[in-house]
């Protein structure tokens, strides 16, 4: 039996990649992809947890979060493609003319 | 050890090198191509923590569906890679430093402030229908009912906001 | 409820019947503007006149009360509590005295956007005179700073060169001594379970250490108001640049708010900390007379020098207060209603002058006796009272207010001796203004035509003029109008100073 | 669960329930209504809207949880359904015009405004982290798209961009923050967490950790320092019929959260986490405030003026651990939340009125002279000023005296000093716009657009006259904390 | 008690409050109908105004008499009170206030008949006929306040007619605004009489602190009303160096009314005013309110015989100091002034040893004699404008004039100059007879009116501070020099100049009354003759306790003392003042009529103007510049004033406080924080941080342009050093 505090900590960990994955990249898609992992990371925790307490909730969660993601996904991606369509580009580097 | 814990730390080892890659892989195809591993991994740890169900709608819906999409976006736009630009070259390092100073201080809370869980968990005895699809299917439709149409709705908002977005206007 | 008809009520809201009748006349219609805001506040002060005329002299409380309870925030009542007492019925009718004469002021003064600046005007009787009958403390404190509005829109818009300026700075400063203010009136409400006066008063018990740090957070909104030195830096902008009217108000009403403050709220609410901080006060006021009439000298821009005058006199009322015996309270109070009065009518002069000329540059006149002998000799009269000459009311004030220092237990007369040099300071900027205006020969060609005051501005100067001679010859009814509440003011400060180590 | 059941269930979000199927009615209805005659659909969106608030209000005193203690009438959600709702309706008289005169006017515009309505309301009424979660989303994605609406117009789709990357960013935290939750109770309903962590049977540590993760990602929706970034980009750049409504719903929502979480199921943590949000506050009042000075574009210094109002409302859920003080805190905010929203929409309509197609007007130099040319805007717009900077007889007042009363009253002086301080400095800028309008000199011009005159004078008259009256609007505030008895 | 009740109280004594009002009525009257009278009307108005109260003063005296001296207070309103303080307004009659109310409205009335013709001639002269409503109507108000002063029952009151004759005083002064050097010499004149005044007066006020604060708790019933009778009384209870410090504060006061040492500086100037301001205000009466004042204070002053002392010094001093300097000034008013100073200086001191009587005999005798000089000068200086506008008119003449060496231009023609005058006692013969006899007075001639009340002043002198009695006959030895100087100078030898040679005599409304003065200067000290003393019996009515210390030994000298005493005149005393002044008179003849013929050999230009300066050489000069003290108090007071009032105001209060503190340190420091937060911290200091270490060394402004960033990514690195912070602070806690 693997102690449910493992689960935990890899699921930080791969959390903690993916918001460096927010961070450092600068393709919209891959940062975007990098909340995907955040929220899987977030999701591994909660099965985790869930296993723990013997606890259904835990899994019906990370459906509904899964459902989520599926949902941002779409908006996400359609952003994203507006944008390309106007910017030609989707280095988030490159969209910064609001600032100051 | 148990064969258990084994198989763990090797899921646990490949989750954290196909995050790893993702992180670092030039191409954003490799990038996809990781995320959809590391996923993969997770839904075997999702097999390994009683939740069937839920593994096999990580692999069709995550690593299926929306991985696929996501492809599809980059295949479209034909943005695998992007040009070589120093802007913001800095928050990298800095970055990189803030994660490892956040993840090593959650390992320690964990592991130090958490610890009475992993003793609870072992005893613990399972329901063998525990994360079932039946199991979740009947939770889902009883006492998650409202979440569950609000997730509707959610995706309905979803699309309408998909079309709004990517509409070309008639002029 | 029976309220609007109150006579406090009434005469504090009558304004705003005058602002809603010009909100529906055209901005075309200047006169008809300029005689319903005249009108308005003649009416006030009328009503106010009857308010002095229910007024029981011989009480020392809080008179013609309207109370009732107002909202509730948690458990924290807030009354709408409107009363006067000797304490404020003298800033009361001020108030409304000066109100009528300085919209009679502007009538040809103020030319541009008329009808807004009489609402404004009137908005700012409201305020001023909510100010001096709110007892509970947060009815006050939206007075308090609902007057800094109009004034702000005052000084912004019909104001002099720099006037945006000397707006933001007025409002700042006097918003940066009120909002810690606004903290000491919440924590009273919060603790001790009520935000009106004369509850709290008799509450008291608040500990020591505490009272201070109230005490100063009042301190800091009345004393950047007054202005005390050092905090006077807003007032020369602000009277320099404002319209005549405003500078008028400014001068006349609003700097009595931070003196008033003192009297009502630091000295009966915080009376031991009031007794420990009496000789820091009296510093800074003799600093601030001293300073004042000096920095007055060296002033090129009459009104300026005015201004700075202010700083000085003011001094004079916060020594009075702070003596903390009969005579320097009722000595301060009357001198906030002289200070009103003369430096009223000193900026109604330049108003005159600079309407003429529109320079205030003292280098620029000289000799105007001869080519305007009546306001050469209005104007004599008014510097003379603004420097304390016997049998004019600045003396009275200005004479009890050091006799009241110099005797009293809690300072030393060293700040009584001192300041009463700051008469002799008076004398010498106050002569030197005049010297500069009206006396030597007339060798400027631009003054060889001006015209002598006209029946409107001698008929808003007399009525000054008559109280300047009234209360140096005759003061007795204005001190019997506030005597049994100092005497309760000092009874309580004396009871606190009793149990001091 | 029988069909009765679903209906008593249902008569508890009825407002909810109403606005969805009207939302997804209209975006059939929608169809039929051709694109020139867009205004039946606002006008529909709004009948619809002004139903849902009547239901809202019809739900006051009602006190019952519904769907498994999934979702709860009470005080605290009437009293912020009906905000959402009248917000709602205030937005969309924003809208009408604005829409058509800068060429975006679209059905969807409506149908999404009513979904993140139906967000928040949800919000407003969660009781179970699950739901609140699912309420955030449906709030937020309709605003993503909103903010993106005026494509292709690259501003807007650059705010939407980084409003959903930031958006997500930090949602991903909440889910985090709501996993280690789960994981220290073994629940994710708000009662089960408080009986759990009141008996001792959670695990400390992970409730913590996991309340300061929710701290991040709800602190991003009310735009809390450190976590604001996005907010002048995507108020600048998002439509400012989009912002004026993001400003005050997506806030009000964050907070709603926020309260309801914070007040109801963690308070066991505040030993923890209150200098947390006692140092968000300052940051967030101090930073607002300061760098609102720097701004010239109307829409950003009212971006950070947005922050600087966070941070005040911040100051109630400093005091959540305080079992006396914190009903008053609540009270507060919910108080503040409406003064803002009053005062906000009031300026936003302003700003609506004098931008123009091409997204000029929008400078502070823009409004010169507005005092002399269009005197009751101008005067409605310095009193939303002067309600912002909190100068009585305001609602941003009264406002304020309630939330540094709760301060003081939890013994936080020195972070009522800190509101005080930089309400003064707020006064900078704040009357910088009133200097601009009526001491400088200038012709702007203004569409002549009724909705938003009829709104900029009646949240004038509303700042004022309410907070006159505020005894109503107080008791209400007040009986909103019912639920935490 | 009301007006009607104090009648009630016996005699006349309740028409006192009248003293003040009739010339009240007077200016009132002048103020709204002026103008429509004529000259002659106003003038005579004003003067029928101070008549009547002259009258009043003297049914008072009369109802005095036949209440055998018993001094009445007449309480009129109340005026302030306050706790334990009650003023009131209230008259005192008694032999002292009615001798100054008859001073005041006897010489004020004559001097108002004078001025009637005086500034008929002199509005004209100035070329401002319009003024001369005006003149009158400060006249009265001057008669007014003096009542006031000299009728008041209490120091407070006292001290509204001290500023009130001080104010009327600075008008008078200035009548002439826009005259004198550069046009404002006469304003600024009036603005030094005033300010030096106000020192004076702070004295008095701290004075009237230190008497509220230590006679108060012993008042009667804890109420202290300033009045002189408490005053007096209580004064014995009070501690003496109490006493001692307000009666050198008063001293204070004294000596800036009285115009002494050291505040006597604005005397001379104040001859800015027209003649018979001088004459009325500057040498009869306003200036001896200083001397009235400690004469009222007897009680108080008695106690403390250091400060007695103090102002005995005081006036001892200042009587020769001024006295030095009047011999050297040709200015026929600086002269008088400067006499006027030292005259008050023996007033002072007589009053400062105890000898009240003495000092207010003498004051009484010096309005007479010191406001007929004044006024035959006034007379004078009008001769020869009459003789310089003759002059002017007549080309002959004119031609004439230039001619002379020293008068280069006609303009600048002073005809208050001596030395353009000279031989006048041929075309003035009137004033110069008048003119003698006040010389003779001043100089103490037996039986002038100076000689009795400056020989009884130096008799007492003798026996209380022979210091001061030294001093004071010294100066009396200076005083006849500098009046023989003046009258030959003026009267005897040839004129001078063209104008002194065309003066002629002024009309009888100017000459009647300086005859009427002359007359009294002749007779007055007939008051107090020996062995007779009606003046000191009638003030020994009210200076009872202290007549008895101060005088009861030359009483007791009269009686039974040695050879010289002679009904308590001495002999020896008098004798050798008598004999001194002599001596100066002929010295002075021999000086200016011997001398001056010797010098006529010399060539113009190296004849000196006054043979007194080759003979005196620098001590001359010295006197000539009033010893410098104008100009000492320039340099110690006034400029450094001037330049801490201007560094205060420009460098401390505008750039210090205004600017820098406010400017600088507050706004700027508040702009520069928001934009540090605006530009560098919120987005990225780190940026432009790491972006200059990474790229080396670039403009900095280039770099401010760039950290602008607006990137999403740095947006969430925010996010995310939000998180990693309060998860450290967790952690840390948690610990």
């Amino acid at each position: 039996m693997v102690p449910v505090m493992y689960y935990v900590i890899l699921s930080a960990i791969l959390f903690i990649i993916g918001a460096l994955g927010v961070l450092i990249r600068r393709n919209a898609i891959v940062v975007f992809m990098s909340i995907e992992l955040m929220l899987n990371a977030a999701n591994l925790a909660f099965v985790a947890f869930a296993r723990q307490y013997a606890a259904t909730s835990g899994q019906l969660f990370v459906f509904f979060v899964m459902t989520v993601a599926a949902a941002e996904v779409a908006v996400g991606l359609a952003l994203i493609v507006a944008i390309f369509k106007t910017k030609a580009s989707i280095n988030v580097d490159q969209i910064n003319t609001l600032k100051g | 050890m148990t064969v258990q814990l084994i198989l763990f730390f090797i899921l646990a080892i490949v989750a954290v090198l196909t995050a790893v890659g993702m992180l670092v892989s030039k191409n954003a195809v490799y990038a996809a191509l990781y995320l959809i591993l590391n996923f993969a991994a997770v839904a075997v740890f999702y097999l390994l923590l009683n939740a069937p169900f839920l593994a096999v709608a990580q692999v069709t819906v995550y690593a299926g569906a929306i991985m696929v999409l996501f492809l599809f976006v980059i295949m479209l736009l034909g943005a695998e890679k992007l040009g070589q630009s120093q802007v913001q070259a800095w928050q990298r390092p800095l970055a990189i430093g803030l994660g490892l100073i956040l993840a090593a201080e959650m390992v320690y809370i964990l592991v130090s402030g958490a610890g009475g869980l992993v003793v609870a968990s072992q005893g613990t005895t399972i329901n063998p229908d525990f994360g079932s699809p039946a199991n979740v299917g009947m939770e889902l439709f009883t006492k998650y009912l409202l979440p569950f149409e609000v997730t509707s709705v959610l995706l309905l908002v979803a699309i309408v906001g998909a079309i709004v977005m990517t509409r070309v206007e008639k002029k | 409820m029976n309220f609007v008809i109150y006579p406090l009520t009434l005469t504090t809201f009558f304004p705003l019947l005058g602002v809603l009748i010009i909100l529906f006349l055209k901005a075309e219609h200047k006169n008809a503007i300029r005689w319903v805001a005249l009108l308005t506040s003649l009416v006030t002060f009328g009503i106010s006149i009857a308010v002095l005329a229910q007024f029981d002299t011989a009480n020392p409380d809080l008179q013609l009360v309207a109370r009732a309870p107002w909202f509730q925030i948690a458990n924290w009542t807030v009354h709408f509590y409107m009363a006067v007492d000797g304490l404020s019925i003298l800033l009361v009718m001020l108030t409304t005295f000066l109100t009528p004469i300085s919209i009679l002021s502007t009538w040809t003064a103020v030319e541009d956007r008329v009808k807004e600046f009489m609402i404004f005007f009137l908005l700012l009787e409201v305020g001023m005179l909510g100010v001096f009958v709110a007892q509970d403390l947060f009815l006050f404190y939206v007075f308090w700073e609902f007057t800094l509005v109009p004034m702000y829109f005052l000084i912004g818009i019909w104001g002099g060169q720099r006037r945006m300026y000397a707006a933001i700075k007025f409002f700042l400063y006097t918003m940066a001594g009120s909002i810690l203010m606004l903290l000491a009136i919440l924590w009273l409400g919060i603790y001790q379970g009520t935000f009106t006066v004369p509850d709290l008063i008799a509450k008291g018990g608040i500990p020591d250490a505490v009272q201070m740090v109230l005490f100063i957070a009042f301190a800091a909104a009345f004393a950047i108001k007054v202005p005390m030195w050092p905090l006077h830096s807003w007032l020369p902008d602000a009277h320099v640049e404002a319209p005549t009217a405003g500078s008028v108000i400014l001068a006349g009403v609003l700097l009595k708010m931070g003196t008033y403050g003192f009297l009502r709220f630091n000295l009966p609410l915080f009376p031991e900390a009031a007794v420990k901080a009496a000789p820091w006060m009296a510093l800074l006021a003799t600093i601030g007379i001293i300073y004042g009439a000096a920095v007055s000298y060296a002033q090129k821009d009459v009104k300026k020098l005015v201004a700075y005058s202010s700083v000085s006199h003011l001094g004079f009322v916060m020594l009075g207060l702070f003596a903390l015996n009969p005579q320097g309270i009722a000595g301060g109070i009357l001198q906030m209603v002289n200070h009103g009065l003369s430096t009223g009518a000193l900026f109604l002069i330049v108003g005159m002058i600079y309407e003429r000329r529109h320079t205030r540059d003292m280098n620029a006149f000289g000799g105007l006796w001869k080519i305007m002998p009546i306001y050469g000799v209005l104007t004599l009269i008014v510097t003379l009272s603004s420097m304390g000459l016997p049998g004019l009311n600045g003396f009275v004030g200005e004479f009890t207010i050091l006799l009241g220092a110099f005797g009293s237990e809690h300072i030393s007369p060293w700040f009584a001796g001192i300041s009463a040099a700051g008469v002799i300071m008076a004398a010498v900027y106050m002569l030197y203004m005049f010297q500069k205006l009206f006396l030597g020969p007339v060798d400027k060609e631009e003054n060889q035509a001006l015209k002598d005051l006209n029946w409107r501005e001698i008929v808003t100067l007399i009525p000054l003029l008559v109280f300047i001679f009234w209360i140096g010859l005759y003061p007795k009814p204005f001190f019997t109008l506030m005597a049994p509440s100092v005497d309760k003011l000092v009874t309580i400060i004396q009871a606190a100073a009793a149990g001091l180590p | 669960m029988s069909l009765s059941d679903l209906v008593l269930n249902l008569k508890v979000i009825l407002p909810i329930a109403v606005l969805v199927l009207w939302a997804c009615a209209l975006l059939i209805i929608d169809l039929f209504i051709p694109a020139q005659r867009k205004g039946l659909t606002a006008l529909l969106a709004a009948l619809g809207l002004a139903v849902v608030l009547g239901l809202a209000v019809a739900q006051a005193g009602r006190q019952e949880s519904a769907f498994n203690d999934m979702v709860v009438v009470d005080g605290f959600s009437t009293f912020l359904n009906v905000l959402f709702a009248a917000s709602g309706l205030a937005g969309i008289a924003l809208a009408y015009d604005y829409l058509k005169r800068t060429g975006m006017e679209r059905g969807e515009y409506y149908t999404l405004l009513m979904f993140s309505i139906s967000g928040m309301m949800l919000m407003a009424q969660a009781t179970d982290l699950i739901v609140m979660f699912l309420a955030l989303e449906l709030l937020s994605i309709p605003l993503y798209v909103l903010s993106g609406f005026a494509r292709p117009r690259a501003d807007s789709e650059e705010a939407a961009l980084k409003y959903f990357l930031l958006g997500s960013f930090s949602g991903a935290f909440v889910v985090f923050g709501i996993a280690l939750v789960f994981g220290a109770t073994g629940s994710t309903a708000l009662a089960t967490v408080l009986e759990v962590a009141r008996n001792g049977a959670a695990n400390l540590t992970l409730l913590v950790i996991g309340a300061g993760l929710v701290v991040v990602g709800l602190g991003f929706k009310v735009a809390a320092v450190p976590f604001h970034m996005w907010t002048p980009d995507v108020y600048q750049g998002a439509p400012s019929a989009v912002t004026a409504f993001m400003s005050v719903g997506a806030k009000a929502g964050g907070f709603a959260a926020l309260l309801r979480i914070f007040m109801v199921a963690v308070p066991s943590t505040s030993a923890h986490l209150w200098l947390v949000f006692e140092i968000l506050a300052i940051l967030t009042m101090l930073l607002g405030n300061l760098v609102a000075i720097a701004q010239t574009n109307i829409k950003r210094m009212l971006a950070y003026s947005s922050i600087a109002h966070a941070g005040y409302i911040l100051m109630a859920l400093v005091t959540y651990g305080l079992p006396t003080t914190a009903p008053i805190g609540v009270a507060a905010a919910l108080f503040y939340l409406v003064a803002y929203a009053v005062t906000s929409f009031g300026a936003w309509a302003v700003v609506i009125a004098l931008e123009k197609a091409e997204g000029k007007g929008l400078e502070l130099d823009d409004y010169a002279g507005l005092g002399r040319k269009y005197p009751l805007l101008a005067l409605a717009m310095a009193v939303f000023m002067l309600s912002f900077t909190g100068v009585p007889p305001t609602l941003g007042f009264m406002g304020k005296f309630y939330l540094f009363g709760a301060a003081i009253h939890g013994g936080f002086v020195g972070l009522a000093l800190f509101g005080v301080v930089t309400s003064l400095i707020s006064a900078y800028f704040y009357l910088r716009v009133i200097v601009i309008m009526y001491m400088r000199e200038g012709d702007p011009e203004v569409s002549a657009d009724p909705w938003l005159k009829f709104t900029a004078i009646a949240a004038a008259v509303l700042t004022v006259l309410l907070s006159l009256a505020a005894g109503p609007l107080f008791n209400l505030a007040a009986r909103a904390t019912l639920f935490l008895n | 008690m009301l007006l009607s009740e104090a009648t009630n109280a016996g005699g006349n004594f309740s028409l006192v409050p009248l003293v003040v009002f009739f010339p009240l009525i007077g200016l009132l009257l002048n103020i709204i109908f002026g103008g429509r009278l004529g000259e002659k009307a106003i003038g005579w108005l004003a003067s029928l105004a101070s008549g009547l109260a002259f009258g009043v003063a003297v049914l008072l005296g009369i109802s005095l008499i036949g209440s055998h001296g018993a001094g009445v207070t007449v309480p009129f309103l109340d005026w302030i009170t306050i706790g334990s303080l009650h003023l009131q307004w209230a008259f005192r009659v008694d032999t002292l206030s009615v001798t100054m109310m008859l001073v005041v409205g006897g010489v004020g009335t004559l001097i108002h008949i004078y001025a009637i013709g005086y500034m008929h001639e002199d509005v004209r002269h100035n070329g401002d006929p319009g003024r001369y409503r005006r003149f009158f109507v400060f006249f009265n108000l001057f008669i007014a306040a003096m009542m006031v002063l000299v009728s008041a029952d209490n120091y407070l009151m006292l001290f509204v007619g001290w500023e009130g004759v001080g104010l009327c005083s600075y008008l008078l002064i200035g009548f002439w605004y826009d005259k004198g050097k550069d046009g404002i010499g006469n304003a600024i004149a009036g603005k030094k009489a005033f300010i030096t005044n106000r020192i004076g007066d702070f004295g008095f006020l701290v004075a009237s602190f230190l008497m509220f604060k230590f006679f108060q708790p012993l008042a009667e019933g804890g109420v202290f009303s300033f009045d002189f009778d408490s005053v007096a009384a209580i004064a014995p209870k009070v501690a003496s160096p109490v006493i001692l410090a307000i009666t050198l504060f008063m001293l204070l006061g004294v000596a800036g009314k009285s115009a002494q040492l050291p505040l006597f500086v604005w005397l001379p100037d104040a001859m800015a005013g027209p003649t018979p301001v001088s004459a009325l205000i500057h040498a009869a009466t306003m200036v001896t309110a200083g001397v009235y004042l400690v004469a009222r204070s007897f009680a108080i002053y008695s106690l403390v015989p250091a400060a007695q002392n103090w102002v005995a010094i005081v006036g001892g001093v200042t009587a020769l100091f001024a006295a030095t300097i009047a011999v050297a000034q040709f200015d026929i008013k600086k002269v008088l002034a400067y006499s006027t100073i030292s005259q008050l200086g023996f007033m002072v001191a007589a009053v400062g040893m105890g000898a009240f009587v003495a000092g207010m005999f003498h004051l009484v005798t010096h309005a007479f004699f010191k406001a007929l000089l004044f006024l035959s000068a006034g007379s004078v200086i009008q001769g020869m404008e009459h003789g310089h506008h003759a002059v002017e008119h007549d080309p002959l003449l004119r031609r004439k004039m230039k001619q002379n060496e020293r008068l280069g231009s006609t303009h600048h023609f002073d005809p208050q100059d001596m030395r353009n005058m000279g031989g006048l006692r041929h075309r003035m013969k009137t004033t110069y007879w008048v003119y003698l006899a006040g010389a003779l007075a001043l100089a103490g001639i037996v039986p002038w009116a100076g000689f009795w009340s400056k020989d009884e002043i130096l008799a007492e002198a003798l026996h209380l501070n022979p210091a001061v009695y030294w001093l004071l006959t010294i100066a009396a030895f200076f005083t006849a020099f500098y009046m023989g100087r003046q009258v030959i100078m003026v009267f005897f030898g040839e004129p001078r100049s063209e104008p002194a040679a065309q003066a002629h005599e002024n009309p009888p409304i100017m000459t009647v009354p300086l005859v009427i003065l002359a007359l009294l200067s002749t007779f007055g000290g007939f008051l107090n003759l020996p062995f007779i003393h009606t003046f000191t019996h009638w003030i020994e009515y009210t200076i009872h306790p202290a007549a008895e210390a101060a005088e009861a030994g030359a009483e007791a000298a009269a009686h039974a003392g040695p050879w010289y005493m002679w009904g308590g005149l001495n002999l020896i005393v008098a004798g050798l003042s008598t004999l001194l002044a002599l001596i100066a008179i002929a010295l002075a003849w021999m000086i200016y009529t011997r001398r001056v013929e010797a010098l006529k050999s010399l060539p113009a230009a190296r004849r000196p103007d006054d043979p007194l300066r080759s003979m005196l050489g620098p001590v001359f000069t010295g006197m000539e510049h009033k010893w410098w003290v104008d100009e000492l108090y320039e340099f110690l007071i006034i400029k450094p004033y001037v330049a801490i009032s201007r560094f205060l105001a420009e460098v401390i209060d505008w750039k210090f406080w205004h600017d820098f503190f406010h400017d600088t340190i507050i706004a700027g420091g508040y702009r520069g924080l928001a934009w540090i937060f605006a530009n560098p911290i919120d987005l990225g200091v780190i940026d432009g941080i790491a972006n200059g270490l990474a790229e080396g060394v670039r403009g900095l402004a280039a770099q401010a342009r760039r950290i602008q960033t607006g990137f999403v990514r740095n947006y969430a690195l925010s996010v995310f050093v939000g998180v990693v912070l309060i998860i450290s602070y967790l952690v840390f806690q948690l610990r």
